[in-house]
């Protein structure tokens, strides 16, 4: 499922997120968007679509530390 | 009993601190005497929300943090082991139908020594295309039941307390106070069936 | 979540690149509004203390405003100390512990309202603190009443119709004047209303603990936050207003720096 | 008779308008930051001013400052705030500069601060510890009244339940006795070249053409005689069935009304149980409790703090007759009344303090 | 045993350092300002840092980020100084901060604040009051292990008189029981980042890894059971020929000094009168007063103001047979100690008061 | 002494054009010390308002220093208030009567260091006051001690080696800091120290008051005067450590104006 | 005693004097200097010359209110 | 009595306050305790400089603030009142020549009750060259008479006392306090002239 040219992926920790929408406008490539779901304080919660760079904007600006943010490296062998 | 008491509960963003506020004006408006006190932690979505009204004739001598109610209206399962804590024996329970399994289950009790009410406040509020209007779709409901104060007093302070930015609200809160004013009637069957 | 959770394109593997939660947070919960910019700021605080080595002989002080909430939660030796007064009790400590470092966190209203003379008198006496003002330009934690950095025109709960300078005065830019004083060393301003700006002043904070280390003088940096509560802005709106309205009037960047 | 739908900050802030306050100035802290915004939107509608002060010290010294003119100044805060203003209130009060400061308290851990005071010197602050909403619109009024009658400083210890509960009251201006001229120190300039400007300080010694006798020995015995006249004619207290109780409650503030509503409670229950109150908290009604409970067994002192009232109380009483009932009793963010506060604990507690006056 | 002249102020600080002090922060005000001078030259002398404050509460507040250290720490002033103390006072003795306050008085109108106090909240400070020089040295040792062994705030009260006068003193070290260690709260950085970083404030409620149990209410109740503790336990007072006494004066300070030189004359003629010290001012030492009065006809209160310690003596001494006999005294700079300090006053006012007693 | 009891050269008259004791003083004697500064800023300020006529709406407020002995003697309405809140009580006054001539007096402790809040917060609401600040560096009043303006290396009773800034810190410029205000009308510093800079001095003092007539804003001006007692200087030294010690670290001239 | 073309003189108020000597510079024709004599105070004080031309400068300086200063003019003719 | 108390009073300037402790600090040297209290209204030349000095052999009793005194050293006529009012019954009196005339004067009682001596402490200053030695000298001479301190003790505190920028004049008061003491045997004829 995941796309052989990712350059990374983000984990959302929903159960934190209190729906103040500042990650989306904050992600370069654009692939945060509000989703429908609410999480159980109520709020709407964020969700990724696909392109994420890994650069972590996203976890720079929230303020309820609700992203993980991992970069995609090539594995190399080990001597 | 000459002093009225309602606990009204909920969660932060249901309009529990609105409604304390149209059902005590409407009944100061009526020439009664009202104490209001309010409780909420902060602004934040999902935390508890809590009001009591104490409505009389004369100058009141309830205390101001209250012992007892007559009246819990019920917004949310959340938080009703409070409300039920608070009501008397014989006091009447008006709860949301969504929430009304839950919190008699929550009760617990065999025998509940409090009378139940469901009203159905999210489909008056749905009819009255009015999006937060579940509660006051609610406190109409009750007051028509109960003769707390008059609908129009209900819409006259709502529509007084409103603040400039949500005037847009205004009609169809009014919706919504008329629709469950006009449902009290079936309300009897309903208490009866708890 | 474990890296090897995290399902990976062929031939690559997954590296954790940042923490959800800072480092030093005993938990992560905190109980700060929707959109509020303060846990940004106090985030970057913790990852540069970690990054400088110097966790285990830093202290902070802490003044009373939203931000307080973090005092019971990072895991630093904090004092809670009395509203405005941050910078004289960090200097007790500093004086009687030359090796720690010790760094004060206060909002706009408690250094610049209430605390103005004691952030005056220490930066003034070069005391080698790193001091650290989170500046939302109102009250927050009181329910969003005007500060001494409220701007003109902004509405607060006692300034219904806007500050009116009239009758309220002018915000007082406590960096721009602490900026003139010899005894400091680093005196800079920085944001948290996007992700290059944060950037930015996570590295800004980063030299003023430079400078505390280095011995050089007091550092101070000032990091605009937003609080749409307070400003009763929707939470998305937080940064625009920000933008608009702050910063102008408390422009981003270094304001002095003297040789560490 | 216009009844309103009223938090109590707002009443008092009415309440004071209606008393001719002109200037407020205010810092906020809970939970007194409701008087303080409403202050900041009423005074200046009703043509007075209300200043956002940047510190505590600023806003009563800005007071001073507007009641050193003869108008009617008040300034509030919390006990932490109100701390911070014991200089102040100590230079109000020797001055003689006719002040009202509003202290609303957390719990009743403010009572020995606004009664015996942290400033230096001999003075005293009257106060008066309204029981609930109505009686504090009484009392903002009457203490403009007092501060202007005696030249003093007063101050409202309410606390956070009648700041914020909301109830349908009627702020009706009230009217007093007539009161001294303020002609003969008020400050507007007018003297200044006269050969005889007006001198406004809390040694009281005058200018030196209008050195006043006695220095500034004088000027402090002078005060010092005034508070000792207040305390025998102001003091304000409500009691009742202690004819013949065995225990007597004593208590204040919101506290007192919970006591009242209890007491009267187990009297119809036939309890020989009274209550006490007092209503200036200083000038404390010590020779009035000391009647009220002569005849008692005992005298339970109900206060949500660690013991600070008491100390007044044995002072009118025989300490070996007296007990504490109530104890800190604080919410979680310190701003409330706690658990202490409800009428339940308050009847569990007195019915106690009965069981061992039976036994 | 090494005499030197010295002056109060000198003898103070050089005790102060003998007790261990390491950090001095004030500011200027008469009489206390030959303190701050003292100590900004010898603490320095002694390793130890003395910063001269830019006004009282940073001079309070740089104490206790100082005493939060673990270190031995004082501030000083006089009674309008230490007014603008008060919530700092409170905030160390709530936060259980170890701290010394010189209070160098004007008068003895600094009773009331010094006791009871301005701060918000429930709590104490331990006050010595010495009656010379001599007493000071040892009053400030004694104070600085008080503070850390209850991990509270001490105030020493002294005044312009012991402050000035020079005399032959020696400054001997003083050693003391066992100290609680102060490794579980005082800070330097080490806890951090090992999940179990110290908290030090007021509220005592922990970090969120290190929640303390019960909460504030806990907390505050903990703090005031030790003040009830400190109450029982740590009085302390000076008395003489009470036994037969018709009158029993009670002074505090250079007045008891002065009380206990006329008294002691006065019983070498044969006159049937005793005097009382109080020592530690809070606690007061009211049981130790209740017995020494208990077969006096009269109890007379000698102090330098419009009735302060007064109140305390009527908690425990039955009002009716108390009465004051001192009063406000000041000299025009307001400084000083008036003309009531003086063995010829002192000696008239106690005659009078046994005329009384004898008619 | 009437000017007829003035010998006069033939065919001329004796005109007084200076008073010995200024006006509006209900006596002419002190106890300042000899060659203290204070009595020479005090005279030029009630010069001042006679001349323009607002006399008998003037209204002083003074702060605790050496100067505070004159509240008992200037024949203008006076509030001694507490050390450092002049600004306050001033604002207080100030706000109740408009149309008076409200003015502060207070000393370098008093303003900068007790004050320091006061004086900030009260010219960034651009209060419309005159305050003058009596500069001398020391603590006069209590004997001699540090102020949070005495220069570095200056020898007082707190820092008998001289006011070492690694130790003690900088001084704070009042005047430069406020001149940026916008709430500020007009900021200027003046001195005593001899008749040239005197006479510059009261026409500053002079401004000041026009500035608050015509409501254009917060007025200041700083007058650097001599303590010779507290400078532990000869009096007939004072001008001279004024002008090589106070005067490079306060330079004098108008720092601000305003359009009135 | 007073020359013709004398410009001014001052008058001395000794008993208020305090010795400072800040009048002595000031004096721009110099013609202030201290004097033996000691006032009650037991300062010494200053006293003039001839020569001072009115200019108010001893005045201005001295903080302890001691000079009067006079110029003199030529009285015109009246009516 | 154990204990003994001197006033020593004058105006500012004469230095009362050098006197008081150069005196209290060489009892001190010689094992007495000594207590020094002094009372001046600032800087000023010319007004009202007093000090008390008093010494025994055993932890004082005295007050600070001394209600009768045993010796009063006079330097002005200015302010005797005060000491004469202090001075006990058969104290003594010791008053600088130059204003012994008017002392006397003042006291106005026909039989008073002290003892006096003149002391010209002047003329030993002049001797010494010493701008300000009188009292200094006034001071050898009392202590040579009364055995209150050694002269070279009194010499040891004025030096050490002394602060750096005046070490040009130890000399000079040295001298002044030695011909002060070499003339207090000549004391005794003085005082019975009185
Ligand atoms: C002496 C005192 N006065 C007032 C307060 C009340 N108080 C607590 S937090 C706060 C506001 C803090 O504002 P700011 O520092 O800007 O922080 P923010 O909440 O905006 O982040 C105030 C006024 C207090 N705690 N102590
Ligand atoms: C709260 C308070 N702290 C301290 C003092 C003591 N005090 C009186 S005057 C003064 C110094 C004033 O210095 P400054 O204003 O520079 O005046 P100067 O005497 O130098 O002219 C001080 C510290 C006081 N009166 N009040
Ligand atoms: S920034 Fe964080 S809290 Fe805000 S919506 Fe995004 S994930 Fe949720
Ligand atoms: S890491 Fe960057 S790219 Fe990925 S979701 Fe967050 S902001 Fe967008
Ligand atoms: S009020 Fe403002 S500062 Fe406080 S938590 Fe909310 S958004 Fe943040
Ligand atoms: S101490 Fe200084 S300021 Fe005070 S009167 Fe003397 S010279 Fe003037
Ligand atoms: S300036 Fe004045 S006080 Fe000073 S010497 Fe001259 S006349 Fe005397
Ligand atoms: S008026 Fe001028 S010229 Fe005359 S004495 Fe004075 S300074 Fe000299
Ligand atoms: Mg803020
Ligand atoms: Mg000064």
């Amino acid at each position: 499922m995941i796309a052989p040219d990712a350059r990374g992926t983000i984990s959302i920790d929903a159960a934190r997120c209190k729906g103040c929408e500042l990650c989306i406008p904050a992600c370069p490539p654009g692939v945060l968007r509000m989703s429908n779901q609410r999480n159980e304080k109520g709020f709407l919660v964020p969700e990724v679509l696909e392109g994420c760079t890994g650069c972590t904007a996203c976890q720079l600006v929230c303020p309820d530390y609700v992203f993980e943010v991992f970069q995609f490296r090539k594995i190399k062998a080990e001597g | 009993m000459e002093e009225t008491t309602i606990v009204i509960a909920g969660i932060g963003g249901q309009g529990v601190q609105l409604l304390s506020k149209v059902l005590a004006g409407a009944a100061l408006a009526e020439g009664r005497h009202v104490m209001l006190a309010a409780e909420y932690g902060g602004e934040m979505r999902g935390g508890r929300s809590f009001a009591s009204v104490v409505i009389g004739a004369e100058r009141l001598r309830s205390l101001p943090v209250i012992e007892r109610a007559d009246i819990a209206i019920v917004l949310h399962e959340k938080f009703w082991e409070e409300s039920a804590h608070l009501l008397r024996p014989g006091g009447l329970a008006f709860v949301e139908t969504a929430f009304f399994d839950a919190v008699v289950e929550k009760t617990g009790q065999s025998d509940p020594p409090y009378r139940f009410a469901a009203f159905d406040g999210y489909d008056c509020a749905r009819e009255a295309k009015s999006a937060m209007g579940a509660g006051l779709a609610m406190l109409g409901g009750l007051c028509a039941h109960a003769g707390l104060a008059r609908t129009d007093s209900l819409v006259s302070v709502m529509t007084e307390i409103t603040p400039p930015y949500r005037r847009q609200h205004v009609a169809t809160n009014e919706a919504a106070i008329r629709i469950g004013a006009a449902r009290a009637p079936r309300l009897a069957s309903l208490e009866s069936a708890a | 979540m474990s890296t090897t959770d995290i399902e990976a394109p062929p031939g690559k593997r997954a590296v954790r690149v940042g923490h959800a939660a800072p480092p030093l947070m005993q938990t992560e919960e905190h109980h700060l509004c929707p959109g509020c910019g303060h846990p940004v700021g106090v985030r970057m605080i913790l990852e540069v203390l970690e990054e400088l080595g110097v966790v285990d002989r830093s202290i902070c002080v802490a003044g009373h405003g939203c931000y307080a909430t973090f005092t019971a939660t990072i895991d630093i030796e904090t004092i809670l100390t009395l509203h405005g007064r941050a910078p004289a009790t960090a200097t007790g400590v500093k004086r009687m512990l030359p090796d720690s470092i010790v760094w004060t966190m206060q909002g706009d209203g408690d250094m610049v309202s209430e605390g103005l003379a004691e952030i005056m008198h220490t930066a003034a006496r070069g005391e080698r603190l790193t001091a650290i003002l989170l500046n939302n330009g109102v009250f927050g934690d009181t329910g969003g009443q005007m500060t001494a950095m409220s701007v003109v025109g902004q509405r607060t709960k006692n300034t219904l119709e806007g500050r009116d300078p009239g009758n309220h005065g002018f915000p007082i830019p406590v960096a721009d004047i602490i900026s003139r004083f010899p005894g400091a060393a680093f005196v800079a301003r920085g944001s948290v209303h996007n992700a290059a700006e944060a950037t930015k002043t996570k590295r800004l904070i980063r030299r003023a603990f430079e400078h505390q280390i280095a011995g050089s003088g007091f550092a101070f940096v000032e990091v605009l936050t937003m609080c749409p509560t307070g400003w009763f802005v929707p939470t998305a709106g937080g940064p625009d207003y920000l933008s608009t309205a702050l910063e102008p009037v408390y422009p981003l960047g270094i304001l002095r720096e003297v040789e560490r | 008779m216009a009844m309103k739908l009223l938090e109590g900050s707002e009443a008092m802030a009415e309440a004071a308008i209606a008393a001719g306050l002109r200037f407020y100035s205010g810092y906020p802290m809970s939970p007194s930051t409701n008087l303080l915004e409403a202050m900041a939107n009423k005074v200046p509608q009703s043509g007075g001013v209300c200043i956002n002060a940047d510190t505590e010290i600023e806003g009563i010294m800005m007071a001073l400052g507007a009641a050193a003119t003869g108008n009617r100044a008040a300034t509030g805060s919390t006990g932490g705030g109100c701390a911070l203003m014991q200089e102040a209130i100590a230079e109000a009060a020797i001055s003689e500069t006719p002040l009202v400061v509003f202290t609303i308290g957390r719990a009743q851990q403010d009572y020995r601060q606004a009664t015996k005071g942290g400033g230096w010197g001999d003075y005293n602050t009257i106060v008066l510890a309204p029981k609930d909403v109505p009686e504090a619109v009484e009392h903002v009024q009457t203490l403009f009244h007092l501060a202007d009658k005696y030249r003093c400083v007063g101050i409202l210890l309410a606390d956070n339940i009648i700041a914020r509960t909301q109830v349908s009251v009627d702020v009706a201006p009230m009217t007093f006795g007539p009161l001294p001229d303020k002609e003969e120190w008020k400050l507007d300039g007018s003297s200044s070249g006269t050969g005889k400007a007006k001198f406004h300080w809390s040694w009281g010694v005058g200018k030196y053409n209008t050195r006043k006798p006695g220095g500034v020995n004088g000027h402090w015995n002078r005060v010092a005689d005034k508070f000792r006249h207040i305390a025998e004619t102001e003091t304000r207290w409500e009691e009742a069935y202690c004819e013949d109780a065995e225990l007597v409650v004593v208590a204040f503030g919101t506290a007192g009304k919970f006591v009242e509503y209890v007491v009267s409670e187990m009297r119809e229950a036939g309890t020989k149980v009274g209550y006490f109150r007092p209503i200036t908290l200083w000038p404390f009604p010590g020779e009035a409790l000391a009647r009220a409970t002569a005849g008692a067994r005992r005298v339970a002192v109900f206060e949500l703090n660690a013991g600070q009232m008491i100390e007044d109380v044995t002072r009118f009483v025989d300490r070996g007759k007296v007990s504490a009932i109530g104890g800190i009793s604080s919410d979680e963010d310190g701003l409330n009344i706690g658990r202490m506060m409800a009428a339940g604990e308050v009847r569990r507690r007195i019915a106690d303090a009965l069981k061992e006056v039976q036994q």
